[in-house]
């Protein structure tokens, strides 16, 4: 593989005029955020760790007063900035967008459906998985069966909230979840409640990269839960997250004539 | 830790004779928060509330729990005697065990018992987390605007300028008058309009209240009831001034006939408002005939605009009456002259020789040109066949559409309008003449066609409703509104979007981007809590700590009882 | 499972469903001792957040009952309600928590036997359902 | 010093002028003849054309009559006497007994439940009965219980007295007078409303004579959830639903022999009343016969053409010239001539047949005509002779609000009755222009 680095420098800074880069790098054996100014040595940038950026710059971007950054995304984090846009936390056109496209493998792990960026960039253009093998499963399971497999999941977690600190769309500082007025078990674990009001606050934006999975020490099949909420959005709305014209059908009125009462 | 008192009430036997009142009184005495727990014959009797506020004064009560009958009719009355015994009316809280429990369960009365308890439970439980609650007030800048200078407008103007209240009419044209400028007499009973618009217009004229603003035509528009502030371009200038109430009376305009009826290929083909400028010239025809409903009451426009028939019943019986042997024919589809004045003109109409033909939408008639006018054929649904008749003028009665503009002005006025282009008004039934926005109204034909008379009564009561604020001087906020916590809330605009009533907008304050709700145009509704996903937003009164535990306390009542 | 007693919570819009709920009992309308009503201004104030908490906790139904579409008193509000509800059902289902457990209906303040029919036909419902199994969960 | 407003008749558009001159600041005095207010839109199911409860936007209304400061309510009264002239007009109020007193009463009912004496109700237009002593419908305003004095048995014929026995509020006065309230009124707002014309008095129609003809006002409370039958569309001669229903509009209007004015509101009520009932019985065929189809209001065309096409509701241009019994007790058959000039004769059998009277002026129009002397026009309605005032009456401080003026739907009489605020504010601030 060539140095992904030296085009996504020359693409940001050279040719779509950044000021400032973001992207995954290495350092020391380790890779994380790496936040670059023009001008600067990008590094050792690695395309291949699926580390969601958005997240990253949702939490710098309001200390950063001007200047444009680059990023380099994936097409679920691009789906997550627009839904940032899309609410007025990020402003669109402060963002130099570096399409990048996941690789077989990194689809796989995610069951992504929708892989590819609107501009490709990097890397070369994958197929989407179909159907996630586990919410098929669910799906065919009696409620009970599938109630028995939740709370044994739910069991395990420990609470460390790791899912929506590194989700890209979770933009709340303050999270009701941390708090009792809904969640009513004090202590661990936190019981359905925690992963209902999760699931029910994602369904209008939530854009299955997979990092509630990922980070979860305790394994619960997370982006499942999400895929199974958003093809419900999607049944019952027609409407998945990820664009920046589409407004959440949970905050608009029902289509049609006022005037006219629906017929029931 | 606040200091709950509750009331059970007997309601005579209502209650009494199903639920166990005293039992539920001991039940109350030791739940949490609770310092006293009492019981009355009839709560809301003088006796009841009585022994209510000395309960009050005597225990130092912070908060009232009533469990009697529905919030809905009782709730100002319990309130009233709360502020009367010194605390805040919205440190009250309504159960009711009537209506909802001891009238619908009234053969099972240890269940209905049980169930007044969880009742009272989940009261008290939010009664411990009330707070006090203060109606806001806003001024109200005593000054109008009246946007159209029509009959409507310039009658809404007129009442208000007459009621002493300063008033501004933002006319588009160069003269005031609006339609009935090309119109000279009014139906059904044959008014002149020349001296009805002169006296108005002289009303206004000599007024100091009145500021008339001719061909103008608002710029920018802000602010809320009590405080608009509006921008108008007055020919090449700007002026700006501040009102508390503004009244949309822009009209409606005669549709332009497209390519039907030979119209604008056959010279004698004309339409209404071109009759109207005819007669008033004195040059009646000897024969005419008048189709209506043209580009009505069809898919595509599917509306009646309400007035043609009037309009062409006057018409026709000014051509009769200026000329008796005239043959005049009414094409129609139904004669829509509904009332009492209206229903007599048709029928004077008909006997003075008007001859009425129905025709069906599936066979309109067909016209051809004729050397001295133009030849009509209809089938005639009474006849059932076609028949054939010739007029010097062929009359095509069009709908009034909505106004030029309708659009722009409802975006800059942030009102809705409907699928026809014509302002939707706040309730089509009970509110007429007011928009969901608060402070700004709406009459006349703008709304949806109207007859002068009901223009002249829409333009009063427009004025009315403007009126109440600025004569009161001010307007109460409602204390049940939705507030922000600022520290909390995320900015992601759900709630922005939530609000039926664009009282919400995103603000920031000490740098921080957030939600801010404006308490005049906000109604409480809660829509926006409910799609706030941190909490950030709550209402007043009903705030998602306190319904949480009312929750809770039937969570624990049915925990309990599964133990049991 | 006959000393099942449910354990049933209805949000209802104050200028309908509360309305309608306080008709049925001034006409009288016998039905199951097992529904709490919680008053709220309108049916759109109710957070899914609220009926989570009650399911997840042991209450073996919710009702959200609001004005029938276009008679809301705040305009559109319950346009919201039409579509939060649905969703909140179709999330719960996907847990295995019986989306039935869960119900949306329209209640005018002149449909006192509506409000019987749809509470008395609610609980029995939930009788069928049986306890909220999440009531026996320990976590 | 507040000026006083007093207002007759506490229908919706008494209703209406009550809350805005209130607002406005008047001291408001509202009269109304029947123990509650209300008026006939209390009565009606729905409202056209987007079919919203009625109750349930008129209730909140009548709520507001009843606790705004600046206005008084004097239910179960009439104007007794009116003298002077503008602004200084003496209007008695005579307070009929109800036997009741008000600031005891707490309406709870449990008299109601007692009360041996059944009467029809006037409320459920003789549907279903109510009782001596009673609460005209569930949500009246005020929530006070009236006597009738013609039918209880105490008063007539010193017997019974249970409801005294069961009252522990104490508020039962059978002893209690009717009285005389003078007042002092700068203006005086009429909204004396409609009555329906009593169908008996065209035999040909066969109301009062065939069990299933039924009045449109009886209709709409066979509709009403809160009405008689618990709104189960149900025809009276035997209980059962039926499938085939007709309405017959213009009953005794647009009619040289009765009345020739139109009453405005009776095709789009009657196609509400259609929608309506194929809601409650989805398999009823519904006819509406008409003369013209008067749909001339916002989304008033697109609910009839609603009512043809989702609602299969047939419109036949005709008006019946006969209505008999069908064999035996149950039905009617209506004979009619098909549309045209060759109109063929026809008879159909109808299960239930449903009259739109003419809505006819109240009698209280005529009553307070008399009194003050003034002008009513060829049709009986008040006269309002200056089109720059159409609420202005012939006397100047005396308006006209809503179907007393000229017959008109709720929101025209809505507008008229905030109109009227406007009036009395104009004639009371000396700008009279």
């Amino acid at each position: 593989m060539n140095d992904p680095g030296k085009e996504i420098s020359r693409l940001a800074f050279d040719e779509r005029g950044a000021d400032y880069l973001l992207a995954v790098r290495e350092e020391y054996g380790n890779a994380g955020p790496a936040f670059v100014a023009k001008g600067e040595d990008v590094g050792d940038i690695r395309t291949d760790i699926p580390y969601q950026l958005v997240t990253i710059l949702r939490k710098i971007y309001p200390y950063m007063e001007d200047g444009k950054i680059a990023v380099v995304i994936r097409r679920c984090e691009e789906k997550a900035l627009n839904e940032l846009i899309k609410r007025g936390i990020i402003d669109g056109d402060r963002i130099i967008r570096i399409g990048l496209a996941c690789s077989e493998g990194q689809i796989e792990a995610c069951r992504c459906t929708d892989p590819v960026p609107s501009c490709v960039d990097i890397g070369s253009p994958g197929k989407g998985w179909n159907e996630d093998q586990l919410s098929k499963e669910l799906s065919a399971m009696s409620s009970e069966e599938r109630l028995d497999f939740w709370v044994a999941q739910f069991r395990k977690c420990n609470k460390c909230y790791a899912c929506s600190t590194n989700c890209p769309v979770c933009v709340c500082d303050h999270c009701v979840l941390e708090e009792c007025t809904f969640v009513a078990e004090k202590g661990i674990p936190p019981g359905m409640a925690f992963h209902l009001i999760r699931a029910y606050h994602l369904s209008d934006k939530c854009t299955e990269c997979g990092e509630c999975e990922r980070s979860c020490p305790a394994h619960i099949p997370l982006l499942t839960f999400r895929k199974m909420t958003n093809r419900d959005m999607k049944d019952l709305y027609g409407y998945e997250s990820g664009d920046t014209e589409t407004v959440s059908p949970l905050l608009t009125t029902l289509e049609g004539d006022l005037l006219e009462e629906e017929e029931d | 830790m606040q200091r709950v008192g509750v009331f059970v009430c007997h309601c005579g036997h209502n209650i009494g004779s199903v639920v166990d009142v005293e039992k539920v009184v001991e039940y109350a005495k030791q739940l949490e928060n609770v310092a006293v727990a009492d019981h009355n014959l009839y709560s809301c009797s003088e006796e009841g509330l009585g022994s209510i506020k000395k309960s009050i004064r005597e225990n130092k009560l912070d908060v009232v729990v009533v469990a009697a009958c529905t919030p809905r009719t009782h709730e100002p009355l319990f309130r009233r005697a709360c502020e009367q015994a010194g605390v805040n009316k919205y440190l009250f809280e309504f159960v009711n065990i009537r209506e909802h429990c001891s009238w619908i369960h009234a053969k099972e009365k240890e269940a209905a018992t049980e169930k007044a308890k969880r009742l009272i439970a989940m009261g008290v439980a939010k009664a411990s987390l009330l707070t006090p609650q203060k109606e806001g007030e806003a001024s109200v800048i005593p000054v109008a605007a009246v946007i159209g200078g029509g009959i409507a407008g310039l009658t809404a103007a007129a009442s208000l300028v007459s009621q002493g209240i300063e008033t501004h009419v933002i006319e588009k044209e160069a003269r005031l008058g609006g339609l009935l400028n090309n119109i000279s007499v009014i139906g059904p009973e044959f008014v002149e309009t020349e001296p009805l618009i002169r006296r108005l217009k002289e009303d206004l004229e000599r007024s100091p209240q009145a500021h008339i603003h001719l061909e103008s035509r608002i710029v920018e528009l802000g602010g809320f009831i009590g405080n608009f502030d509006i921008k108008i371009a007055e020919g090449a200038k700007t002026t700006d001034f501040k009102v508390g109430a503004i009244i949309v009376a822009t009209g409606g305009r005669e549709l332009e006939p497209t390519n039907v009826y030979g119209f604008g290929k056959i010279p004698t083909v004309i339409t209404q408002m071109e009759l109207e400028k005819r007669l008033a010239g004195g040059a009646a025809p000897s024969s005419a005939i008048f189709i209506q409903c043209v580009e009505c009451r069809q898919p595509g426009r599917e509306y009646c605009s309400r007035i043609c028939c009037n309009v062409t019943l006057k018409n026709a019986l000014r051509i009769i009456r200026s000329n008796p042997n005239a043959r005049v024919t009414v094409l129609h589809r139904d004669i829509m002259s509904y009332g009492t004045t209206a229903e007599r003109l048709y029928r004077e109409a008909s006997e003075s020789g008007v001859s009425f033909m129905r025709y069906g939408l599936e066979s309109p008639p067909k016209i051809s040109e004729k050397e001295d006018g133009a030849s009509v054929e209809v089938f005639d649904e009474t006849l059932n066949e076609n028949i054939g008749i010739s007029g010097e003028i062929v009359v095509l009665a069009t709908p009034i559409i909505s106004q030029e503009g309708t659009a722009e002005t409802a975006k800059l006025l942030k009102v809705p309008a409907d699928k026809n282009g014509f302002f939707l008004e706040a309730h089509v039934k009970l509110r007429p003449v007011e928009f969901a926005t608060d402070g700004v109204f709406i009459c006349g034909s703008a709304r949806w066609p109207s007859h002068v008379t009901e223009c002249i009564a829409q333009g009063l009561a427009a004025a009315a409703k403007a009126a109440i604020p600025i004569r009161g001087g001010k307007v109460v906020i409602e204390a049940i509104t939705a507030e922000v916590d600022v520290e909390r809330c995320a900015a992601c605009g759900n709630c922005v979007l939530a609000c039926p009533y664009e009282a919400i907008e995103m603000t920031v304050i000490d740098g921080k981007r957030c939600a801010k709700v404006n308490e005049a145009q906000c109604k409480g509704c809660g829509t926006c809590v409910a799609a706030c996903p941190n909490d950030a937003m709550q209402q007043k009164g009903f705030t998602t700590r306190q319904l949480g535990a009312m929750i809770d306390a039937l969570i624990k009542n049915c925990k309990e009882e599964a133990v049991e | 499972m006959t000393d099942f007693k449910p354990s049933i919570l209805a949000f209802c819009c104050n200028w309908c469903s509360y309305a309608g709920a306080d008709l049925a009992g001034v006409s009288r309308l016998q039905m199951p001792p097992n529904v709490h009503v919680i008053r709220v201004m309108c049916s759109a104030s109710v957070k899914p957040e609220y009926v989570i908490k009650a399911v997840t906790q042991g209450i073996d139904g919710v009702l959200v009952l609001g004005c029938h579409i276009g008679d809301c008193h705040y305009l559109t509000g319950n346009h919201r309600t039409a579509k939060r509800i649905p969703l909140l059902q179709k999330i719960l289902d996907e847990a295995g928590i019986d989306s039935r457990r869960i119900k949306l209906d329209w209640v005018s303040a002149a449909e006192g036997e509506k409000y019987q029919k749809v509470v008395t036909e609610f609980v029995e419902e939930i009788r069928r359902l049986g306890p909220n199994p999440l009531r026996e969960v320990r976590f | 010093m507040k000026e006083n407003v007093v207002v007759i008749g506490a229908g919706i558009a008494g209703i209406q002028a009550s809350l805005d001159l209130a607002d406005m600041g008047f001291s408001v005095h509202l009269i109304e003849k029947t123990p509650s207010i209300g008026g006939h839109m209390a009565q009606l199911d729905k409202t056209f054309p987007t079919n919203d409860c009625s109750m349930c936007i008129l209730s909140p209304k009548m709520i507001m009559c009843a606790e705004h400061e600046n206005i008084t309510l004097h239910t179960y009264s009439e104007v007794d006497s009116i003298a002077g002239d503008f602004p200084r007009f003496k209007v008695g109020i005579r307070e009929k007994a109800r036997y009741i007193d008000l600031n005891r009463c707490t309406g709870c009912g449990d008299c109601v439940a007692k009360c041996p004496s059944k009467v029809p109700s006037e409320f459920e237009e003789g549907l279903s009965i109510r009782k001596a002593i009673y609460l005209p419908f569930p949500q009246a305003v005020p929530r006070k219980m009236t006597i009738d004095a013609e039918n209880c048995r105490k008063i007539k014929d010193n017997k019974c007295g249970v409801c005294l026995k069961v009252c522990q509020a104490g508020a039962v006065d059978y002893d209690q007078k009717g009285r005389i309230v003078e007042l002092d009124a700068a203006v005086i707002v009429i909204a004396t409303g409609f009555d329906l014309m009593d169908a008996t008095a065209l035999p040909q129609f066969g109301y009062g004579i065939c069990k299933d003809v039924v009045s449109s006002m009886q209709f709409e409370r066979i509709l009403s959830a809160s009405g008689p039958t618990g709104g189960h569309l149900v025809r009276p001669s035997d209980d059962k639903e039926p499938v085939n229903l007709a309405f017959v509009q213009c009953v005794g209007s647009r009619d040289a022999k009765n009345h020739l004015y139109c009453s405005s509101v009776c095709c789009m009520y009657a196609t509400k009343e259609s929608i309506l009932a194929t809601e409650h019985a989805p398999d009823v065929k519904i006819t509406i016969f008409y003369m013209d189809m008067r749909a001339v209001g916002k989304g008033f065309q697109e609910f009839v053409q609603r009512a043809k096409k989702s609602h299969g509701v047939r419109y036949v241009r005709s008006r019946p010239a006969k209505v008999q019994q069908a064999n035996g007790d149950n039905g009617v058959l209506v004979s009619y001539e098909t549309p045209g000039m060759t109109g063929e004769p026809v008879s159909e059998e109808y299960d239930m047949l449903i009259l739109c009277p003419a809505l006819l002026p109240s009698s209280s129009t005529r009553e307070i005509a008399k009194m003050l002397d003034m002008e009513l026009d060829d049709d009986g309605f008040f006269r309002t002779p200056d089109i720059r005032y159409p609420t202005d009456s012939s006397k100047k401080g005396i308006l006209i609000c809503g179907f007393s003026g000229a017959p008109m739907d709720i929101p025209d009489s809505v507008s008229q009755a905030s109109g009227v605020a406007a009036r009395t504010a104009e004639l009371l601030s000396g700008g009279d222009r």
